[in-house]
C-alpha cells in the first residue's frame, strides 16, 4: 500500500480551515451589511479598487480566496461521500477542478488591476 | 450447521440520522457548501471590481436581493458554527507539551477565540464599520 | 446505606438475538430483569443468562473496565457493559452487538478484521538504537513518557470502530482509530525508530486519510485515549512528510 | 476432525503464555508455535493487575533481600532453589519488557522507578501507573505480533490433553466460532491457563479464571500442589469483588469498624499511626493476609458494618482530599462511584476481604516441567513453587515472565528431541474427547442447572474453605463437592447451537472448577496446621515437624483426590518466624 497523496490537498485544507474559521464570519458580516444597504466604507468602489491594486492587497486577496477555495473543495468532496455519493474520483475531479479554475480566475482578475 | 456471520449494513445516505453526534458532524461538513458558495460570491465581486465601477455597483445591488440576504444569514450561521467547531478541536492536532504536562485544551482553544475576536474587531475597524 | 442505592427495579431489556443456525436475520427479544440500582448492564446480562435464558451469547471477563471484551451497543451507543450503569437508563433498554462488525451470534461480533488491523500497523517497539539486556534499560524521562502515555491506554475494546461512521461507510477498509493510534503511540516513543515502516501503512488512503475527523471515536472511548487527536496528529505529521519528500528531497539524508 | 500439527502448543495467552511464545519464536524462527486461548490474548486476566512487578535494580537492594522477603512471606513453604532462580531472572525479564516498549514509570533521570509494596521490605516494585498488568500484557501481545511463527488460535477452548507413549503429545480444543473440535498434535505442550479464583463466590478474578488448565493437567495424572493456599486481598468492593488496590492504604486510607475505631491496633499491628501519615509495615500497611484475617475477626466479634452485601468494614479515604484521590487513585474513585454509588472523597467505602490469587497449581520443577514428560506449566496455574503459603504482591507478574520464558525454552528442547507421534493413537483420543463432548451436547434432559451447581459450589467453598477453616467445615465442604461432582454428570445444556455456545463452555468451566475446588478442600482438610494463607481455627500454629511439605493432590475420576506430600527444598533459609516488626538486615 503506497503512501497517499492526500497531504497535498490536506495541507491547504488545514491552513484554509484555520483562516476561514478566523475571518470568514466577519467577512460575511461585511457583505451582509452591504446587502442590507449599509455598505461598509472599505467595500466602496474607490477604496476596494485601490486596495486590490496594491501588491499587498493582491496578495491578501489571493491567499484568502485560494485557501478558502481549496479547503472548502476538500470538505465538499467528503460531504458528497458522507451523503452517499460514492463516485469519489468524479467528485474529487469536479470539486478540485472548480477550485483550480477559480484560483486561476482569481489570479487573472487580480492582474487586471 | 455452522457460521453465517450477519453483515450489518450501513445506509450510505441516511446513516447520520442515527445519532445526534453524527448530525452535528454533518452540520459541520455542510458548512462547506455555504462557505464555498460565499467564496465564489467573493470571486464574482472581485471580477466585477476589476471590470469597473458600474459593474461593481451592479454587484452590490445584486447583493440586496432578498434571496442574497437570506443566504448571507445562513452563511453567517454556518460559518460561525464552523469556526466554533474548528477552535474547539484545534488543540488536538498540535498538542503543546510543557514539562511533564500538556498545555490544557482550554488554553489553546481559548487562544483561538481571543485571536478570532481581535481579528474580527480589527477587520471591522479597518472596513470602517466601527 | 441510603435507600436509593439499594433500590431495585424491574428493567426491560430488548436484546438482539441472532442464531446463525436457525435465524435468517437478527431479531429482538424482550426480557424483564430484576436489577439492583448499583448494577451495571453486565450484571443484568449475567443475571439474565443465569436465571432467564442460558442461550444468550456475549463476551465478558474482567468486570472492571480493563479487558475490553464487553463492548456492545446500549441504546445505540457503543459502551462497555461493565461501565454502563443500569441506573442511568430509563424505559426499555436496547442491547445490540457493536455496530459495523459482522454478528457471529447474539451480542458476539466478529473481531477478525480488527485483529488484522492491529497487526498491520506494527504495534511494537522497533528500537532506534538496539541495546542488549546487559546494557540495562533505555533511559526515558517522565516528559518523554508523557508524550505517548495517553495513547498507550487503549484496551482494544473496539467501541471507537463501532462509533466511527467512516469505518462503516468504507465497509471496514479504513484501518480505523485504535490501530492508527497505537502506531502513533510507538512513533512518539523516544526509544523507537520504526516510524518510517509504520507510515507505509498508516499514511495511506486506507489509513489515516480515510478519517474525516468525525470525532465520535474520542467521544465513546471508555479510556480517554482520544484517538481523534492521534489521527489528527498523524495527518499533520504525514503532511509535513509529504511536503518534505516532494519539495525538499535534498533535506532527506 | 481437523488436525493441526505444531511443534509446541501453548494453552493460554495471558502473560505467561505470551512470554513463552515469544521465547520460542526468538529461539528458533523455524519452529511452529500454536498459541491457543479461549479469549483474545489482551482479554486475559493479566490485564487486571494494577500494582506492579518486583525485581532488584536499585543500588540499595540486593538479591538476598528479595530472597528473604519471598521465602519469609511464603511462610517457608517456597522451594528455595526456585526462588533463587526467580529473583535472579526477575530484573532481566523486567528490563526485557522495557526493551519491548513497556511504559514503566520513570525517575527524573530517565531510569525506571520503583514503589513500595506489601511484604517487600525495600522498594523494588516496577510499575506502570496503576495499570501495570495491563501494560505488561499489551506489550507482550503487541511484541508477539512480529513473529510469523506464532500461530494464534484465539477463542479456542482447550478441553483435554492427549497423552500417548507416556508423554504429552497435544490437546483437543473447541473452535468457539464453529463449535468444532480440533486436534492439536505437538511435540510439547505448555499450560499457561491462569488461576481459578472463580470457584469462590466473591473474588477479584475475571470470568475466565476457572482453572481449566489446572484441571486438564490434573485429569491427565499430574498432581496439583499446595492447592489449599488461597490468598485473600483485604479490600474488595463488597458487591462485585472488584479489587481496590493496596495503594488506597499506601496513600493513607484507614480501616475502621462500625464504631469508627481503627481496629488493626488490636491485632498486633499497632500502635495507631496518625491519620494521613501511613507508616510502612504497621497498621493499615501491615501484611495483606494479616489485615484480611483481622477483618474476619472483627466480623466474628460483631463489630462489622452490616450492608446489603454482607458484613464489611469501612475504608476511609476522606481525609486524603479530592485532589490527592483524583491524582493518585482516580480508578479507585471511578470504581466506587460506578459500582457502589459511593464517592470516596465524601463517604467511607464498605469493603471486605476477597479471594484473589491461587498459590497452588500444577506441580512443576524449576524448569517448568511437570511430572508428565512433554508437559510444561507456567503462570498462576503452575506451582513451582516460589509463592509458598502466601504470595507477595508483585511477585506473580514476574513469575509469569520468568517461568513463561523458561517453559518456552525447555519445551523447545524437549520437542526437538521427539519423534513424530502415533497419528492413529492420537486420532483415537481426539475422537474420544469429541464423543464425550457430543454426549454432553446431545443429552436432551439434564436435571442440574449450570448456574445452580455453580452457586452451590461457590457457597460451600466460602463456608468451609474460606479465610478461616476448621476440620468440620472442610469435611462438610469435601462431602458437598463430592456430591456436586456426581451431580455434575447430570448437568443440563439448554443451548444446542454450534456457533459460540457459551452455555457449553460454562458447563466445561464448571467441571474444571469442581475438580480444582475438591483439590483445595481435600488438601486443606489434610493440612492440620496454620501457615500463610491456610488458617485453621482448630490448629492455629505452624507445624514444621509434620507439614513443612507440599501437599500433592492426585486426581481420581469418581473418588476424592489422594493427597501425598513432598519435601520443601530448603537451601539457605531455615524456617523462621514471619517477622514484620522491622527491617531485617
Ligand atoms: C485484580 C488483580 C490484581 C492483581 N495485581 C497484581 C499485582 O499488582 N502484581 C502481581 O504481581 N500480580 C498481581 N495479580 C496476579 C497476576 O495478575 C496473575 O497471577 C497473573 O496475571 C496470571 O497470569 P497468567 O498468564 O498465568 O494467566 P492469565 O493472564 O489469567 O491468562 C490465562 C490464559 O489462559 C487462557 N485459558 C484459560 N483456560 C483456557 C482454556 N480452557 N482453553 C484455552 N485457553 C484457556 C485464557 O484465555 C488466558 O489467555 C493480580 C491479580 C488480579 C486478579
Ligand atoms: S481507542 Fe478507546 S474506544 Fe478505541 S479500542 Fe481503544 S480503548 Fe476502545
Ligand atoms: S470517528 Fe472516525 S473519522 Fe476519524 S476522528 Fe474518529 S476515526
Ligand atoms: S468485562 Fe472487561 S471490559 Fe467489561
Amino acid at each position: 500500500m503506497a503512501k497517499s497523496n492526500k497531504p497535498i490537498i490536506w495541507g491547504t485544507f488545514a491552513a484554509g480551515g484555520e483562516l476561514v474559521s478566523l475571518i470568514t464570519p466577519v467577512l460575511i458580516v461585511l457583505t451582509l451589511l452591504a446587502a442590507m444597504g449599509f455598505v461598509p466604507e472599505m467595500l466602496g468602489y474607490e477604496k476596494l479598487h485601490a486596495y486590490a491594486s496594491h501588491w499587498f492587497g493582491k496578495l491578501v486577496i489571493f491567499v484568502v480566496l485560494f485557501l478558502s477555495l481549496w479547503s472548502q473543495a476538500h470538505r465538499l468532496r467528503i460531504t458528497f461521500f458522507d451523503f452517499g455519493v460514492r463516485a469519489d474520483t468524479l467528485v474529487a475531479t469536479t470539486v478540485y477542478s472548480i477550485a483550480a479554475l477559480c484560483s486561476v480566475a482569481t489570479a487573472v482578475y487580480l492582474f487586471r488591476f | 450447521m455452522s457460521r453465517r456471520p450477519y453483515i450489518q449494513e450501513v445506509s450510505p445516505t441516511a446513516w447520520f440520522f442515527k445519532r445526534p453526534r453524527y448530525m452535528r458532524y454533518m452540520a459541520r461538513e455542510v458548512t462547506s457548501i455555504f462557505i464555498g458558495i460565499y467564496t465564489i460570491i467573493m470571486l464574482v465581486g472581485l471580477a466585477r471590481l476589476s471590470e469597473g465601477q458600474a459593474q461593481y455597483e451592479g454587484f452590490l445591488a445584486a447583493l440586496r436581493q432578498p434571496l442574497s440576504i437570506v443566504f448571507h444569514v445562513f452563511a453567517l450561521a454556518f460559518s460561525l458554527y464552523n469556526s466554533f467547531t474548528w477552535f474547539n478541536v484545534a488543540p488536538k492536532a498540535l498538542p503543546i507539551q510543557v514539562g511533564e504536562g500538556f498545555m490544557p485544551d482550554s488554553v489553546v482553544a481559548g487562544g483561538h477565540y481571543v485571536v478570532w475576536v481581535l481579528l474580527s474587531l480589527f477587520i471591522l475597524f479597518w472596513a470602517g464599520v466601527i | 446505606m441510603s435507600e436509593n442505592r439499594l433500590g431495585a427495579r424491574q428493567v426491560e431489556l430488548e436484546v438482539l438475538r441472532y442464531n446463525p443456525e436457525t435465524d435468517e436475520a437478527p431479531r429482538y427479544q424482550r426480557y424483564s430483569v430484576p436489577c439492583k440500582n448499583e448494577w451495571c448492564m453486565l450484571d443484568a446480562l449475567n443475571y439474565l443468562k443465569d436465571n432467564l435464558d442460558p442461550t444468550l451469547a456475549y463476551r465478558w471477563s474482567c468486570h472492571m473496565q480493563v479487558c475490553g471484551s464487553c463492548g456492545m451497543m446500549i441504546n445505540g451507543e457503543p459502551k462497555l457493559a461493565c461501565k454502563a450503569m443500569v441506573r442511568d437508563y430509563e424505559g426499555v433498554i436496547r442491547i445490540e452487538p457493536l455496530a459495523h462488525f459482522p454478528i457471529e451470534r447474539d451480542l458476539v461480533s466478529v473481531a477478525d478484521d480488527f485483529m488484522d488491523k492491529l497487526k498491520r500497523v506494527k504495534p511494537y517497539l522497533i528500537p532506534g538504537q538496539p541495546k542488549t539486556l546487559a546494557e540495562g534499560e533505555y533511559k526515558q524521562t517522565p516528559e518523554q513518557l508523557k508524550r505517548y502515555h495517553k495513547f498507550s491506554m487503549c484496551i482494544n475494546c473496539m467501541l471507537c470502530y463501532a462509533a466511527c461512521p467512516e469505518y462503516g461507510l468504507t465497509k471496514s477498509k479504513f484501518i480505523g482509530p485504535a490501530a492508527i493510534t497505537l502506531a502513533h503511540r510507538y512513533n512518539l516513543d523516544s526509544r523507537d525508530g520504526g516510524r518510517d515502516e509504520r507510515q507505509e501503512e498508516i499514511a495511506t488512503n486506507e489509513g489515516v486519510w480515510e478519517c474525516t475527523f468525525v470525532g465520535a471515536c474520542s467521544d465513546v472511548c471508555p479510556k480517554h485515549v482520544d484517538p481523534a487527536a492521534a489521527l489528527q496528529q498523524v495527518k499533520v505529521a504525514s503532511t509535513v512528510d509529504w511536503y518534505l519528500e516532494h519539495f525538499m528531497s535534498w533535506s532527506k539524508k | 476432525m481437523e488436525t493441526i500439527k505444531t511443534d509446541v502448543a501453548i494453552i493460554g495467552a495471558g502473560g505467561a503464555g505470551l512470554r513463552a511464545a515469544i521465547a520460542l519464536a526468538q529461539a528458533d524462527p523455524k519452529i511452529r508455535i500454536a498459541l491457543i486461548s479461549k479469549v483474545y490474548p489482551m482479554r486475559s486476566h493479566t490485564c487486571a493487575a494494577e500494582g506492579g512487578a518486583a525485581g532488584v535494580v536499585k543500588p540499595d537492594d540486593s538479591y538476598g533481600q528479595h530472597f528473604d522477603d519471598t521465602v519469609g512471606g511464603g511462610d517457608w513453604l517456597s522451594d528455595q532453589d526456585a526462588v533463587e532462580y526467580f529473583i535472579h531472572e526477575a530484573p532481566k525479564e523486567l528490563t526485557q519488557l522495557e526493551h519491548w516498549g513497556c511504559p514503566w514509570n520513570r525517575e527524573p533521570d530517565g531510569s525506571v522507578a520503583v514503589r513500595p509494596f506489601g511484604g517487600m521490605k525495600i522498594q523494588r516494585t516496577w510499575f506502570a501507573a496503576d495499570k501495570s498488568g495491563f501494560h505488561i500484557l499489551h506489550t507482550l501481545f503487541q511484541t508477539s505480533l512480529q513473529y510469523p511463527n506464532i500461530q494464534r488460535f484465539d477463542e479456542y477452548f482447550a478441553t483435554d490433553l492427549m497423552v500417548d507413549d507416556g508423554r504429552c503429545q497435544g490437546l483437543t480444543a473447541i473452535e468457539m466460532k464453529t463449535g468444532q473440535m480440533r486436534r492439536f498434535q505437538a511435540g510439547a505442550v505448555i499450560i499457561a491457563g491462569g488461576g481459578a479464583g472463580r470457584m469462590f463466590p466473591f473474588n477479584t478474578n475475571g470470568a475466565i479464571k476457572t482453572g481449566d488448565g489446572m484441571a486438564m493437567a490434573y485429569r491427565a495424572g499430574v498432581p496439583l500442589k499446595d492447592m489449599e493456599f488461597v490468598q485473600y486481598h483485604p479490600t474488595g468492593l463488597p458487591n462485585t469483588g472488584t479489587l481496590l488496590t493496596e495503594a488506597c492504604r499506601g496513600e493513607g486510607g484507614v480501616l475502621l469498624n462500625k464504631d469508627n475505631y481503627r481496629f488493626l491496633q488490636d491485632y498486633g499491628m499497632g500502635p495507631e499511626t496518625p491519620l494521613g501519615k501511613p507508616q510502612l509495615k504497621t497498621m493499615e500497611l501491615g501484611p495483606g493476609d494479616r489485615v484480611s484475617q483481622s477483618i474476619w475477626h472483627e466480623i466474628q466479634k460483631g463489630r462489622s458494618v452490616k450492608t446489603a452485601w454482607g458484613d464489611c468494614v469501612w475504608l476511609d479515604m476522606r481525609h486524603l482530599g479530592e485532589k490527592t484521590i483524583n491524582e493518585r487513585l482516580p480508578f479507585v474513585r471511578d470504581i466506587c462511584i460506578s459500582y457502589l454509588g459511593i464517592d470516596p472523597v465524601k463517604e467511607m467505602v464498605p469493603i471486605r476481604p476477597v479471594v484473589h490469587y491461587m498459590m497452588g497449581g500444577i506441580h512443576t520443577d524449576t524448569k517448568a516441567a511437570t511430572s508428565l514428560p512433554g508437559l510444561y506449566a507456567a503462570g498462576e496455574c503452575a506451582c513451582v513453587s516460589i509463592n509458598g503459603a502466601n504470595r507477595l504482591g508483585s511477585n506473580s507478574l514476574v513469575e509469569i515472565l520468568v517461568f513463561g520464558h523458561r517453559a518456552g525454552l525447555e519445551a523447545l528442547n524437549y520437542a526437538r528431541a521427539q519423534k513424530p507421534g502415533n497419528d492413529a493413537a492420537l486420532a483415537a483420543q481426539g475422537e474420544a474427547a469429541q464423543a464425550k463432548l457430543r454426549a454432553l451436547f446431545m443429552r436432551s434432559i439434564g436435571k442440574e442447572s449450570i448456574s445452580g451447581l455453580r452457586k452451590e459450589m461457590t457457597d460451600t467453598m466460602e463456608e468451609g474453605a474460606g479465610i478461616y477453616r476448621t476440620q468440620e467445615g472442610l469435611a462438610k465442604t469435601c462431602e458437598k463437592l463430592a456430591d456436586l461432582r456426581r451431580r455434575y454428570a447430570d448437568v443440563a445444556l439448554h443451548d444446542k447451537t454450534n456457533v459460540y455456545n457459551t452455555d457449553l463452555l460454562s458447563a466445561l468451566e464448571l467441571g474444571s472448577m469442581l475438580d480444582c475446588a475438591e483439590a483445595v478442600a481435600v488438601s486443606g482438610r489434610e493440612r492440620k496446621e496454620s501457615r500463610g494463607a491456610h488458617q485453621r481455627l482448630d490448629f492455629t500454629a505452624r507445624d514444621d515437624s509434620k507439614y513443612l511439605k507440599h501437599s500433592m493432590a492426585y486426581y481420581h475420576p469418581t473418588e476424592p483426590p489422594r493427597i501425598d506430600y513432598r519435601d520443601v527444598v530448603i537451601t539457605t533459609s531455615p524456617p523462621g518466624v514471619r517477622d514484620y516488626s522491622g527491617a531485617k538486615k
